[in-house]
């Protein structure tokens, strides 16, 4: 995962071996995840994670990513912009990234629960369009009845 | 648009769907660096949320503050949220000019008294009025007529803040900031020079969306933005604990990313969110390009000592002092040894010789 | 007075007044010191007085003995764990390095910050338990003045406000530097009126003491 | 007539402050590690013993004449004047309390020659009438009659009849030219004559020249621990004077230890000029013989031995080495005391204490450390080379009813001396 923005990012790039270049913020973000998972568990209490509070090398992000893997969801929501919901190989942790319209990156979140409340349908949402359908499926009939 | 629309009649205008709100809200808590958990919350004071009046006045200022909010980096956040206010009076920005300027002013004052936000930047001069002036009123009066009628103030950039680089020392203009001159009103100071502009759009979101002001820290800075020290969340600290600098600029220390601590940054005193936040769209910030941090939003930070001074170093002035005290300490040495000299020759030449008939002491007097 | 204003008081007039009578009163004792002089010893040597006074300057670094060193083992243990400490502290941690420079010109290599830190908390805890035998050991009870607890806490206060710095403990870090070197400048002051002098002076008590006992061929 | 008064002492105490004193007092961090060496405070358990303490008075006087700030504080009231009120409570600490022995000197981290100070201090303290009776009578004794126990010549001349008697061999008085001016101290004359048969038969042996004076034989120097170098000087010159008359090439000092430190290193320094002759210790004298090969010895000491160190010989005289060179040729079973050599605890008498009837007590209490030294070893026989640190060992170990024997070094080295045959005599 890339928390930075990809082909705009002009951030200086240090010849540098792995290890000097984490910033100690990585690990300890896998720790708090670690601990949101099993809080989950016990309670069903999610946790959100504002990636942007928390300063990561690039190096450290990638290496982030690794250790979390790759999941089997991958969902984009197209509102005000693009934002990508996925999975990751953790089962309960999810990446979540907020993009605006001209692809900006504008934020980053990492979400303990089993299913983000991005993907679920507002319940207002299910009202209306139970609202709409019936009021297709009126229009239909008044149709036939012509 | 009516001033009596929600923030939601906007976005529902503008086609947002209810993800897209919850989306809105995760990154307005983001922009106000609060905690996700507090999304609901932000969601709910949202759907009250109410346009509110805003006054943007700039005094002496170089125009880098507003540059720099107008610059924010989100086409769509921060414009959805300055769609939400309502900009009666700008300085640099509005189209009117001369009398329709001031007329406009007076107008929104007028509606909005008592309820309206006051925006400043640049700081005022109390030296001579002369100094600068806007349609003939000093800066120092049309501050104080403005504040008297706005429900809170926002002092953007460091000079409005603190008085910043016109106040540097010796302070020709005898520049002072808005909290020295308005002292009943709440004031939020949004420093640096100029100031993150999702800082700037953080705090009028949160004005916005809480109808108060956030919680500020002693120099009167928003804690969620200024709480901590740059040091502290600088990428480069392992390097300044495992005791790694940068000793010039072009060394290796440099290229491979050391800690700028010896080339004077001042991010150990400098509190502000350059380090997560970051500039020119998330890109970077000024360590992250190789130059230690100015401490630009902290009260005079042109005058603590040089930019290129390790922060340790004492202002200029020590050297010389030690220098002084040390040949003032020679000669007064010298002095007081002549004086043991003396008290000691005195004590050789008033010497009676001992025998032992004197061992006994004599009749005590 | 904000913090900011607190701390460059503290890094301006307030060190430089400091710095002005530590120099000046350092120079003063030792000029004091030196200007007293010494009569020239007529006994036939039976070594050199030079190489005695260089090798107890070196030697009394170590116990010189071991069973008054069992005895007095906290003082002694305690005493090498704050000094030692004190040392790196003061000449190894690099915003300190970078002060030195500025004052003489050249540096030297740093120690990492987490040994420092480190040997903050031994010296921190040396001292506390120095104290606490002060106040209730017999002997330095008897022995102890006012003086001892002035040198004492101007000695702690910088040692333990450079800790809270580091750590940013309960105030924000602009007050805590400030803090710290108006702490300093506390020592500094306070410094060549009292003890705290042997910092100095304990160079040439070796030397005398090593010169005159290496003129005799006794080993120290 | 004049007498002593408070303020002829203070001026000795200006006198004495030099470059030394003033670095000493300054380093001085009360850490309280000084006492701990001192046999005083660690066998009293008193704290007044402290040895930077007893120099409380001197110290208070370098502060308000000698420093700038000593002075502001006298003139703000902030530090009193030195009285004879508190002279005379410190009088018991200076001289009761303290042997010079030197080894609060060794251990104090900061290099303070605590020893030196002290010797200054007496200065003050007997030109201010603050000295003990009993050392005033030994220096009026050591002045007046030429000797601290009142020891006359024609008590030596008796002695020098028992050993010629004994030994066959003449003590050649007042000899132009000799090798060696042997000094003795009376204590020897009195309690050890066997020493001055020694002497005659290792030199002897050696053929070497020597010689006594008649005119200055007492090697003790009461002026040195009472504290006053006009007398010291005074005792100093009568033994340099016979020295230069009778042209000798080396004076020994007996086997005595503040005797050693009064003539070898503060005589050149009370009469202001250096000796035209060489000064050492017998037991010196006796390793440059054995090195020299002119000293012979047949047989070992069955016994089982152990050394006390004479403070003054291995602390303030660098003499460590030579009595277990010389132990090495007559012992076989010898082992060495718990801190022997430099760190070695004193007797307990040293510095005056055993001139001062009034120090008994104490100096029987500080006895207890070297009791405790001794009860660690159990040894047949103490040999010493002090004899002012003989008697003290002699008297506590009868206190104590142990039953052990204290030798001079010098006399046991005599006791194995290859017999000469009698053809080789009369080189």
């Amino acid at each position: 995962m890339k928390t930075e923005c990809g082909s705009s990012c002009s951030t200086a790039r240090f010849e540098v071996d792995s290890p000097s270049t984490m910033t100690g913020n990585g690990i300890a973000l896998l720790y708090e995840i670690t601990h949101a998972l099993e809080r989950y568990a016990e309670s069903g209490e999610a946790t959100a994670i504002d990636l942007q509070r928390v300063p990561l090398s690039d190096q450290e992000s990638d290496w982030m990513a690794g250790m979390l893997g790759k999941g089997e969801i991958n969902a984009t929501l197209h509102s005000m912009g693009r934002t990508t919901i996925e999975e990751t190989g953790t089962s309960g942790v999810w990446r979540i990234a907020h993009y605006d319209e001209s692809e900006v990156l504008l934020g980053a979140f990492i979400e303990v629960t089993n299913c983000p409340e991005l993907l679920c349908t507002p319940a207002e949402d299910i009202r209306e369009g139970a609202e709409r359908l019936k009021r297709r499926l009126k229009e239909i009939s008044e149709e036939v009845k012509q | 648009m009516s001033k009596d629309d929600s923030l939601v009649d906007v976005l529902q205008r503008s086609g947002v769907s209810r993800r897209g709100f919850l989306k809105f809200c995760a990154l307005t808590a983001s922009a106000m660096a609060l905690s996700p958990a507090m999304v609901p919350r932000i969601a709910a004071a949202l759907e009250q949320a109410r346009r509110p009046s805003v006054i943007w006045m700039s005094f002496q200022e170089c125009t880098g503050c507003t540059e720099s909010l107008t610059r924010s980096h989100s086409a769509t956040i921060e414009n959805l949220i300055f769609n939400a206010i309502s900009l009666d009076y700008h300085h640099t920005l509005q189209a009117a000019s001369g009398e329709a300027a001031e007329a406009a002013r007076e107008a929104a004052m007028e509606e909005n008294w008592g309820k309206y936000l006051l925006v400043v930047d640049g700081s005022i001069p109390v030296g001579n009025p002369g100094f600068s002036t806007i349609a003939g009123i000093s800066n120092k009066d049309m501050l104080l007529e403005t504040a008297r009628g706005a429900a809170a103030i926002v002092a953007v950039g460091t000079c409005s803040a603190y008085g910043g680089l016109p106040h540097a020392a010796p302070n020709p203009t005898g520049a002072v900031s808005v909290a020295d001159l308005v002292t009943d009103k709440p004031i939020v100071n949004v420093p640096g020079c100029p100031p993150i502009p999702v800082v700037i759009s953080g705090v009028l979101t949160h004005y916005l969306t809480f109808g108060e002001i956030p919680e500020l820290d002693e120099l009167g800075r928003p804690m969620a933005f200024y709480g901590q020290n740059i040091h502290d969340r600088c990428y480069r600290r392992p390097f300044y604990e495992r005791g790694q600098f940068a000793e010039t600029f072009d060394d290796e220390g440099a290229k491979k990313g050391w800690c700028l601590f010896k080339l004077g940054c001042k991010g150990p005193v400098t509190y502000n969110a350059c380090a997560t936040v970051k500039w020119n769209q998330g890109t970077s910030f000024p360590i992250e390009s190789g130059h230690g941090c100015l401490g630009c939003s902290e009260p005079d930070f042109w005058d603590m000592g040089g930019f290129y001074e390790a922060l340790s170093t004492p202002l200029p002035g020590f050297n010389e002092a030690i220098a002084y005290g040390t040949a003032a300490g020679a000669v007064a040495g010298l002095a007081s040894g002549v004086l043991a000299s003396r008290v000691k020759k005195r004590a050789k030449d008033q010497h009676q010789t001992v025998s032992v008939d004197d061992l006994e002491k004599g009749e005590s007097s | 007075m904000t913090s900011a204003e607190f701390l460059m008081f503290a890094r301006g007039p307030m060190i430089q007044v400091a710095g002005f009578v530590f120099a000046l009163g350092l120079l003063v004792r030792l000029v004091e010191i030196l200007m007293l002089g010494r009569s020239e010893n007529l006994a036939e040597k039976r070594g050199s007085g030079f190489q005695g006074g260089l090798r107890t300057i070196i030697s009394r670094f170590f116990p010189a003995d071991q069973n008054t060193f069992k005895r007095s083992a906290v003082t002694v243990v305690a005493g090498y764990v704050f000094h030692v400490g004190l040392f790196f502290i003061i000449f190894f941690l690099t915003p300190h390095i970078a002060l030195f420079k500025h004052l003489v010109g050249f540096s030297w290599p740093a120690l990492s910050t987490p040994i420092i830190d480190f040997l903050t908390v031994l010296a921190l805890i040396a001292m506390v338990v120095l104290l606490w035998r002060r106040l209730t050991h017999p002997l330095l009870k008897f022995l102890s003045t006012g003086e001892d607890f002035i040198a004492w806490t101007v000695t702690f206060l910088p040692l333990l406000t450079g800790y809270m710095s580091y750590h940013h403990l309960l105030l924000p870090y602009n007050w805590l530097l400030g803090f710290h070197i108006a702490s300093v400048a506390l020592f500094l002051v306070v410094f060549p009126f009292t003890k705290l002098m042997h910092t100095f002076t304990f160079f040439l008590a070796r030397w005398y003491i090593g010169s005159m006992a290496g003129e005799k061929g006794v080993r120290q | 007539m004049t007498h002593a008064t408070l303020e002829r002492g203070i001026n000795a105490l200006r006198e004495q402050i030099d470059a030394p004193v003033a670095a000493f007092f300054n380093s001085c961090v009360n850490c309280g590690i000084c006492a701990e060496a001192c046999l005083f405070y660690t066998e009293s358990g008193n704290p007044v013993y402290t040895p930077i303490h007893k120099l409380e008075p001197m110290r208070r006087l370098w502060e308000q004449e000698y420093t700038l700030v000593g002075r502001i504080r006298k003139m703000l009231g902030l530090s009193k004047a030195i009285t004879d009120e508190e002279l005379r409570e410190w009088e018991e600490l200076v001289y009761d309390g303290c042997s010079l022995c030197g080894r609060c000197s060794m251990v104090c981290p900061v290099g303070n020659d605590i020893t030196y100070m002290l010797r200054k201090m007496r200065e003050g303290m007997a030109a201010s009438g603050n000295a003990p009776e009993g050392l005033i009578g030994a220096t009026t004794r050591a002045v007046k009659l030429g000797s601290p126990m009142g020891v006359k010549v024609v008590a030596l001349q008796a002695q020098a009849k028992h050993v010629k008697n004994d030994t066959g061999l003449e003590i050649p008085f007042d000899k132009e030219g000799a090798d060696y001016m042997v000094l003795l101290s009376s204590m020897e004359i009195i309690n050890y004559p066997e020493y001055l048969a020694a002497i005659a038969r290792i030199l002897d042996q050696a053929g070497k020249s020597w010689t006594v004076s008649t005119e200055a034989f007492e090697a003790t120097n009461a002026g040195i621990q009472i504290g006053v170098s006009d007398i010291a000087r005074e005792l100093v010159s009568r033994v340099v004077a016979a020295a230069e008359k009778l042209k000798v090439k080396t004076i020994v000092s007996p086997e005595c230890g503040h005797a050693y430190t009064a003539i070898r290193w503060e005589g050149p320094n009370l009469i202001g000029r250096p000796f035209a002759f060489k000064v050492r210790h017998i037991v010196e004298v006796l390793d440059e013989l054995r090195k020299e090969g002119l000293l012979k010895t047949e047989g070992l000491e069955e016994d089982h031995l152990t050394f006390h160190d004479p403070c003054q010989l291995v602390r303030r005289g660098g003499v460590v080495d030579q009595p277990r060179n010389l132990l090495k040729m007559v012992s076989q079973n010898f082992s060495e005391m718990e801190d022997c050599g430099q760190m070695n605890w004193c007797c307990g008498a040293g510095g005056g204490v055993s001139a001062n009837e009034r120090a008994d007590e104490l100096r029987s209490k500080a006895f207890l450390r070297k009791k405790s030294q001794l009860d660690k070893l159990n040894v047949d026989t103490i040999v010493t080379a002090c004899a002012n640190c003989r008697i003290q060992l002699e008297e506590g170990l009868e206190e104590h009813e142990m039953e052990i024997p204290v030798v001079g070094l010098t006399e046991m080295i005599a006791d194995h001396l290859v017999v000469k045959e009698q053809s080789e005599g009369g080189t």
